[in-house]
């Protein structure tokens, strides 16, 4: 499976670092709420299918990444930065990769 | 008569001899050889045994696909088992032995087995061999004691214990177009593909490539095909833009076009060239694949029918052609289909006498019938096999009217001599990477195969796999592919094709897969499964097909059902009475064909890991200390004695840093920068404690919590300027601790300016403590004074140390007078070597791992041995650090009733009271009872001897561990037979008040 | 005071090895650039940032991802979003940098010492690196003066193309001495050279 | 339906092994059971069999959407033991183990347990304590385990490397004697035809779409094969849960499905005569009676539900097989299969009641579902027949990880990939 990092282009799975589920969104620090808590800490969406979910690419810039992919077919539909403001410096080009 | 040489042809090369030895015996063949075409050669018919009945077997095929003749190659010592012959290149002094058979292949006691038949019927192990429920048998023991003979009688080859020195080694390869197989197809498939400038590899399993080409008596292109090959490669292989591998076997195709191929890159030679690996993986990412992987052909089914001496048409015909041997004098062709006349008329121009033709179909083309007469052969249709004599050689065929539409057989049998029978099924793509990499295969009605499947990936078919069985079609195919592959526009028009003459052959075999008649009918040969094992399990219900082949353990053998599979599944098909493709299709999964584990291993065969050093490492070693691993990291554990024990050298250790001063190497210690506008909030965020009223120039201990609230790390973190700060982790921590903090800032942060960097391996760091140690520092440091009002307790001060700069923080983990000194890794040794220098006066001592451990005992600091990930802030005593004033990683989850109830296992110490020595991972239990023990209330974490105390100590996680302080217990630790009294006491030790700190 | 301590040293076998019948395939070296320099930009300032190096060093780094520039004895390259390698054989590269980048630009990070620099050149230098990385270093893909960050299982490395066959590597100084092993076992096969 | 026997064995095959019977039969669904269980895999056919069996509830349908243990029951890497170290794990798979003692004899269908010793190697002092912690647990709880001593295990274990040059030497070994093997599909195929034989109907190829609901009340499910309702609805469907799940409404489960990957060599002689794991990596290893090595290591470490993984996990596996045995490395890799993991919070799994009422849930067994097979079934169907749980299965609720009562064996956190 290959993960083509915004930054560095296509790259070996084996170079990046599962994260889990994107869409969870963390409460706010000082909420007491905890069900907002156990949800965030505890429960994943785990669809069969468009999974939104997040890596770091910890064998190469480190950056976390956005990834939507299906978990039926492996198949990868789009890749992000988790920081996606203010990355406009350094993509790779088309074609600088395959 | 035997098989034998032919005087002529073949490509081989008959100008040089090559002698190898089978089962001790010596033999010769030539360059080009194969195992199993030079023992033809030499007339030998028996190559081994099968797996249950150990019934003799020869050679059925002439490729991947042999399920019968699998020998050991030895090399020296080390054993490489159940390699196929067909597959195994003989070099010279090649050594090779049979297996599955005591005590020689040519009599074998397993064939007794054979005998009791329908005993050994599919699945009856499950009805058996449980024994009786009572007594001495009962349980698993009946079953085992069964176990230990069935276990000897398995197992095909046999593995040595050797360790395998060679060497082994992995490629990554891009590229835009990798085409497998090199037959006719992928040649053409190649040349397109680099014609329009792409990057392409061309990857062949066999050691020419060629494919049917190879061995095929058309013309291509005006030119014999074999010179056809000739000159396609040597075309190929001038151009920078192509990479031809052969004897490599692509066998997995995995996500994202990238496959795995096991290139066998010195198997064939004498002796290889240095630094060259046995086996190459190439890992290749490509753009698009042309699948050229032809096509297998497949037995029939009938009664006799793994006799030696019973060989698939093709492969007799690759024999002759290709190898220059002829399988046999006087041959019976069995067959179902068109293309195999041709077989039998290969055989006859090489020589042998084809006496008969039996064709279960009633009428036969034309262009059969031409071939038959050609062959002076007599054609007998409608009729089948129907029994095979002779013992490990075959001596003639049985033969009786058939009806191909009712499967019935009746009328007389006839027996024909034959010294070798041709057999033909038809055809099966190989169409594994296709599947591996696609839907499910699909049922062609008309080929009688299944065909590959919608892609999931991006490849295309072409030639036999795609069902295209002719060679001008497989030219086509392959010519087209290579440009859909290449990413140019199919309608080019037909530039220089090479057509080959269209076959006037009827590519379609008829229906039948099976001749039912008396006597055992293999349809896994490899693993004796038989046509009745199929009806048997389709009698019993086992008919799905992963059923069939669980049950049955059909397609389970080394040769992954090659030949067996689709035969099998057309028999349960028939006994449902349903088409074969509402049997169900096989899934095929990774390998394609077996590969060696040292070809995955590669590079990390010998080498599983990298060595990670401190810069002190040498030192050590030269030192005399004894290294032990944590993690990858190699650290000192002590730097014994002669005649010192690990205990004595420990203490030793310990007693002098607390009696004068020892120094510790603490390079280990994961360090991360951490800087930015930011970078205080952040860390106010990740840790439990409060960083940003930290000044400067001082230093801090802190504790991290996971989300969920339990107690992930600690250590000190420096601010070494308003927006700088240098954190350092626990050794074992490091890495999680970096990804903990990137995730943090990178997902949950993104609007903090906090950069994070591992710096563990900038700074080398050593830790000097205990009474002496300010005097050591005095004595070597410039531009800095080392007193109490310039470096107080966790301050920091930068200076140099003979010409090294180095930063000094005075923090303790010992409880001793300690500072931390850092300085760039490259002068790491230098550094410690001065400050080594200036303790001598004061008789300072390195110490190790086992010192460093037995010092923080005493003082109740926690590791990892008791932050185990389980454990709680509250648990260790750390409450204290826990911030009320803000929320941080982990306050918002750690008030949780399951974490704060009674019965918690939290931190206690423990003295022994017996005077002996305390063990980590004993239980500790409020009653001892070696006989049966029971009711741990807790576990001891970590032991040492306390020189202070001089006693044995130890801490431990022990159920509400805090009221048990002052109370006795005991350690029971049944696993190392110690059990003993102690008392549970603080795990504040030595020196509570910290009186010693300040010196 | 002492040179610093290369970590190769006990290993450092100079001379030929390996399998020499076609010369020796690569040329193997430990480049010891007394400067190694991390910087890192604020999102948004990276120009500010890639200015800032070439005023220390005189390195215009292209503003595109890897994109990088090496001279004999300078080098700097992007190794991710907003983070360049800077790279110097003389001392000081750090303070200089210090002085041209504050904390609201971006922040400076020595390496000096945590990260050992390995030269790979010769005619084998991919073929060699191949074996080791999952990177396609056709010239095409890895154009001359750009950079990799990645890695060799436990191994990180960042990775600039110094020559057409040539490239430099940054590795964890720890884990230096065993991966040089490896590369130099890697080598054996077309032959290398340490000099 | 004939006891099998070696003398049944022997009459059958007089008469050319023409009389035997279909295992189980091939009922057509009826339109409403006492109990139904969602998923044919081995936890499913235990529930039902055990729900027969020790409840006398033969009123039960299992439904499975393909054939009878095509889930990880045929997928694993057929090791059973009960080393554990928390206290919870040790008492519900010891409970599992002493029922594999005797499940042959229990189901007339021979499971091949064969308690050939379960070893897990350390490499380095800590490692020693935390194993012999886990020993000692083991032992506290009545349960069999043993230190050996690295001269002891290279007795046993031939051609492993233990010392010398060995980059992570064995330090000594943790080994449970009563550890082993079983042959996996068989324990699929046998409870099958228990439950069959107790009058549970069997139904394959009845994939579940949805369920029946009156409120928030499970009433039944519909299926490829129609409705059927039934009082109690047990989902046992490993691998497929978050799935079906929500189908019943439940979106969130404190569960990621990961591809386990699990390897087999070709057919070799007796060579390995225990299970071995490695502890400096990832890796557990036996030979099955067939002669094939049977191992495996890490799960992939993605969400997946496509049951094929990658290549760096092959890699990986490989590499620390050859590094435990450097003789071995001319041996050949023949299969690699992927099964769906149900990876859970904390390692461990869940069998209750719930979440909605009429509905139970047998779910989250990461890596160690083949084991749990017999005491997973007895526990879950004790909870279905008696709507309270078992002492057993008591901890293995939804709502403990919400509590922080987790029963975190690697103490690693809600980080599912690295249970």
């Amino acid at each position: 499976m290959l993960i083509t990092c915004p930054y560095c282009g296509p790259r070996d799975v084996s170079e990046y670092t599962y994260q889990g589920e994107a869409g969870r969104r963390r409460p706010d620090p000082a909420s007491a709420d905890r069900a907002a808590w156990d949800a965030y800490v505890y429960d994943r969406l785990n669809p069969a299918g468009e999974h939104s979910e997040l890596w770091q690419h910890s064998g190469g810039c480190r950056s976390h990444l956005v990834v939507t992919r299906n978990t039926l077919t492996h198949v990868i539909s789009s890749v992000a930065f988790t920081r996606e403001a203010g990355r406009s410096h350094g993509r790779r080009g088309k074609g600088a990769r395959r | 008569m035997s098989p034998r040489r032919t005087p002529d042809g073949g490509r081989i090369d008959r100008s040089r001899q090559v002698r190898f030895t089978f089962d001790g015996t010596s033999y010769s063949g030539h360059p080009g050889d194969t195992l199993a075409s030079a023992l033809l050669a030499n007339g030998v018919t028996l190559f081994g045994r099968s797996f249950k009945y150990h019934r003799p077997r020869g050679v059925m095929t002439a490729g991947i696909d042999e399920p019968n003749a699998l020998v050991t190659v030895l090399e020296g010592d080390v054993r490489e088992p159940n390699i196929p012959a067909t597959m195994l290149e003989i070099r010279d002094g090649l050594t090779v032995v049979s297996q599955n058979r005591y005590p020689s292949l040519a009599f074998d006691l397993g064939a007794i087995n054979g005998l009791a038949g329908r005993l050994f019927s599919a699945g009856f192990y499950y009805k058996t061999f449980m024994g009786p429920v009572i007594g001495p048998l009962k349980g698993t023991r009946f079953w085992m004691f069964c176990e230990w003979f069935i276990r000897r009688a398995a197992g095909l080859g046999r593995a040595g214990h050797a360790a395998d020195r060679s060497r082994y080694e992995r490629v990554n390869a891009f590229c835009d177009v990798l085409v497998v197989g090199a037959g006719p197809a992928g040649l053409m498939a190649a040349r397109a593909a680099a014609d329009e400038g792409r990057r392409v590899i061309l990857a062949d399993l066999d050691a020419r490539p060629g494919g049917s080409a190879n061995w095929s008596d058309e013309t291509i292109d005006g030119m014999a095909a074999p010179e056809w090959v000739a000159t396609m490669l040597a075309e190929l292989s001038g151009r920078d833009n192509v990479r031809i591998l052969p004897r490599t076997t692509v066998w997995g195709y995995y996500d994202d076009n990238t496959l795995a191929a096991l290139e066998r890159v010195t198997d064939h030679k004498a002796k290889p060239e240095t630094g060259e690996p046995r086996h190459r993986t190439w890992t290749i990412r490509t753009g698009s694949v042309v699948l050229a992987t032809g096509a297998l052909e497949r037995p029939m089914v009938f009664p006799g029918n793994d006799r030696p001496g019973v060989m698939l048409a093709a492969a007799a015909e690759r024999y002759a052609s290709e190898f220059g041997v002829l399988v046999g004098e006087r041959a019976v062709l069995f067959t179902n289909n068109d293309r195999a006349y041709r077989s039998a008329a290969a055989l006859a121009r090489a020589g042998a006498k084809i006496g008969t033709i039996v064709d279960v179909r009633d009428t036969v083309s034309a262009a059969a019938q031409r071939l038959a007469s050609e062959c002076g052969a007599e054609l007998l249709t409608g009729r089948a096999v129907v029994a095979t004599e002779g013992r490990s050689r075959l001596t003639g065929v049985t033969v009786r009217a058939f009806d191909a539409k009712s499967g019935a057989v009746s009328g007389d049998a006839r027996n024909l001599a034959a010294d070798c029978l041709l057999v033909s099924g038809g055809w099966s793509p190989a169409l594994h990477l296709a599947s591996q990499a696609g839907a499910k295969p699909r049922w062609d009605a008309a080929l009688q195969a299944f065909l590959p499947p919608e892609p999931t990936q991006n490849w295309v078919a072409a030639g036999a796999v795609a069902g295209a069985y002719t060679t001008a079609e497989a030219l086509r195919q392959g010519l087209e592919a290579g440009r859909r592959a290449a990413g140019s526009s199919d309608d080019r028009g037909e530039i220089g094709i090479p057509l080959a003459a269209d076959d006037e052959l009827d590519p379609a075999p008829a229906p039948v897969f099976e001749i039912r008649a008396d006597g055992k009918a293999f349809v896994d040969h490899q693993h004796d499964v038989t046509a009745d094992d199929v009806r048997l399990a389709h009698r019993e219900g086992f008919v799905s097909v992963e059923h069939l082949k669980r049950y049955t353990t059909l397609g389970m053998a080394t040769d992954q059902g090659k030949t067996s599979n689709v035969p099998g599944m057309a028999i349960m098909a028939a006994a449902v009475g349903k088409p074969v493709e509402e049997v169900g299709t096989t899934r095929f999964r990774p390998p394609f064909a077996p590969v060696s584990l040292g070809s995955l291993a590669a590079e990390r065969h010998g080498h599983l890991k990298p060595e990670r050093l401190t810069p002190m490492h040498d030192w050590h070693v030269a030192g005399g200390a004894t290294m032990m691993t944590a993690g990858l990291w190699f650290r000192p554990q002590v730097y014994g004695q002669p005649g010192e024990t690990v205990e004595q050298a420990y203490v030793r250790e310990a007693k002098a840093v607390r009696g004068s001063v020892g120094i510790v190497d603490v390079s280990t210690l994961g360090k991360i920068a951490v800087q930015g506008p930011d970078a205080a909030e952040f860390l106010d965020r990740v840790y439990t404690n409060t960083f940003s009223t930290l000044p400067v120039g001082k230093a801090r201990y802190g504790l991290m919590l996971r989300e969920d609230g339990f107690a992930f790390d600690d250590g000190t973190t420096w601010r070494l300027g308003e927006t700088e700060f240098l954190m350092t982790t626990t050794t074992v921590n490091a890495g999680k601790v970096m990804q903990h903090l990137e995730y943090l800032l990178d997902v949950v942060w993104p609007d903090l300016r906090v950069h994070l960097t591992s710096v563990t391996d900038e700074w080398a760091g050593a830790a000097l403590s205990g009474p002496k140690a300010r005097q050591v520092l005095e004595a070597c440091v410039t531009g800095t004074a080392v007193d109490d009002a310039t470096l107080p307790f966790m301050g920091i001060v930068r200076g140099e140390i003979d010409g090294a700069p180095v930063t000094i923080c005075r923090l303790s983990f010992s409880g001793e007078l300690a500072y931390e000194i850092y300085c760039g890794a490259g002068y790491g040794t230098h550094v410690w070597e001065t400050l080594i220098a200036a303790g001598r006066p004061f008789g300072i001592v390195p110490y190790g791992l086992e010192a460093l451990g037995a010092l923080r005992i005493e003082k109740g600091h926690v590791t990892g041995a008791e932050i185990d990930g389980r454990t709680t802030a509250r648990d260790l005593h750390l409450d204290w650090m826990l911030s009320k004033k803000k929320p941080f990683v982990g306050s918002a989850m750690m008030d949780r009733e399951g974490m704060t109830g009674p019965g918690r296992l939290e931190l206690v110490g423990v003295v022994s009271l017996d005077g002996r020595p305390l063990n980590g991972g004993a239980h500790i239990v409020e009653n001892a009872n070696p006989a049966a023990p029971r009711d741990s209330i807790g576990h001891v974490t970590s032991v040492c001897y306390s020189p202070a105390l001089r006693r044995y100590i130890a801490l431990a996680l022990v159920e509400d561990g805090k009221a048990r302080r002052g109370t006795r217990a005991f350690v029971s630790d049944p696993v190392r037979n110690r059990f003993g009294p102690v008392e549970l006491v603080s795990h504040h030790f030595f020196d509570p008040e910290g009186k010693r700190l300040h010196g | 005071m002492a040179e610093p301590l290369s970590p190769l040293q006990p290993v450092w076998r100079p001379g030929r090895h390996g399998n020499l019948s076609g010369g020796a395939g690569v040329v193997l070296s430990e480049t010891r650039p007394a400067s190694i320099v991390q910087v890192a930009a604020w999102p948004g300032s990276e120009r500010a940032v890639i200015a800032a190096i070439r005023a220390a060093t005189g390195l215009a780094v292209p503003d595109g991802a890897g994109g990088g520039v090496a001279t004999a004895t300078k080098a700097a390259f992007g190794i991710a979003p907003g983070r360049f390698l800077v790279v110097d054989q003389a001392e000081g590269l750090e303070a200089e940098l210090r002085g041209r980048i504050d904390a609201r630009t971006g922040s400076v990070t020595g390496l000096s010492h945590g990260r050992t620099a390995i030269r790979v050149d010769g005619p084998k230098a991919e073929w060699v690196l191949a074996k080791l990385f999952a990177i396609d270093f056709g010239l095409t893909a890895l154009p001359a003066g750009s950079g990799v960050a990645t890695q060799h299982h436990d191994v990180l490395a960042q990775i600039q193309r110094t020559g057409a066959v040539r490239f430099d590597l940054y590795v964890f100084r720890s884990l230096a001495r065993s991966f040089w092993q490896t590369l130099c076992h890697s080598a054996e096969d077309v032959g290398y050279e340490v000099i | 339906m004939a006891e099998y026997s070696a003398l049944s064995l022997l009459r059958n095959a007089l008469g050319g092994n023409r009389d035997w019977a279909p295992a189980w039969r091939k009922p057509d669904p009826r339109p409403a059971y006492d109990v139904v269980i969602v998923g044919g895999g081995g936890h499913g056919l235990a529930t039902a069999y055990y729900l027969a069996r020790e409840h006398g509830i033969t009123d039960v349908a299992v439904l499975e959407k393909g054939y009878v243990g095509s889930g990880n029951v045929g997928r694993n890497t057929t090791i059973v033991r009960s080393n554990y170290l928390l206290p919870e794990s040790i008492r519900f798979y010891e409970h599992s183990l002493k029922l594999w003692e005797n499940l042959s004899h229990d189901l007339n269908y021979n499971v091949m347990f064969s308690q050939r010793g379960m070893l897990n190697l350390a490499h380095t002092p800590g490692q020693a304590d935390e194993f012999i912690r886990r020993g000692n647990a083991m032992r506290h709880e009545g349960v069999d385990a043993e230190w050996l001593t690295p001269a002891e295990i290279a007795r046993r274990v031939p051609g492993l490397a233990i010392g010398g040059s060995a980059r992570f030497p064995v330090v000594g070994g943790l080994m449970q004697p009563r550890g082993g093997t079983a042959r996996h599909d068989a324990v699929a195929w046998g409870y099958a035809r228990g439950a069959d034989r107790r009058g549970v109907d069997i139904i394959e190829n009845c994939e579940v779409v949805g369920f029946l609901r009156d409120g928030d009340r499970i009433t039944g499910v519909r299926t490829t094969r129609g409705e059927i309702r039934a009082a109690k609805v047990g989902v046992a469907v490993a691998g497929s849960t978050g799935h079906v799940m929500k189908m019943a409404g439940i979106e969130r489960l404190p569960i990621e499905s990961h591809v386990l990957q699990a390897f087999v060599s070709e057919s070799l002689k007796p060579l390995i005569h225990t299970v071995v794991t490695f502890g400096a990596g990832h890796l557990y290893v036996s030979q099955s009676d067939k002669g094939g090595l049977v191992f495996g290591g890490d799960i992939d470490g993605y969400n997946t539900y496509a049951q094929r993984g990658n290549l760096p996990v092959v890699e990986e596996v490989m590499s620390e097989m050859v590094a435990l045995f450097p003789g071995l490395a001319r041996v050949r890799l023949l299969r690699s299969w992927g099964g769906i993991m149900d990876m859970s919070m904390d390692g461990s799994p869940i069998i209750t009641r719930g979440p909605l009422p009429g509905m139970y849930l047998n779910c989250g067994w990461c890596y160690g579902g083949f084991k749990a097979t017999p005491a997973s079934g007895w526990s879950f169907a004790w909870t279905i027949a008696r709507d309270e749980p078992h002492r057993i299965n008591a901890p293995y609720t939804l709502d403990r990880f919400y509590r922080g009562a987790v029963i975190d064996e690697k103490g690693q956190g809600a980080t599912p990939r690295l249970h």
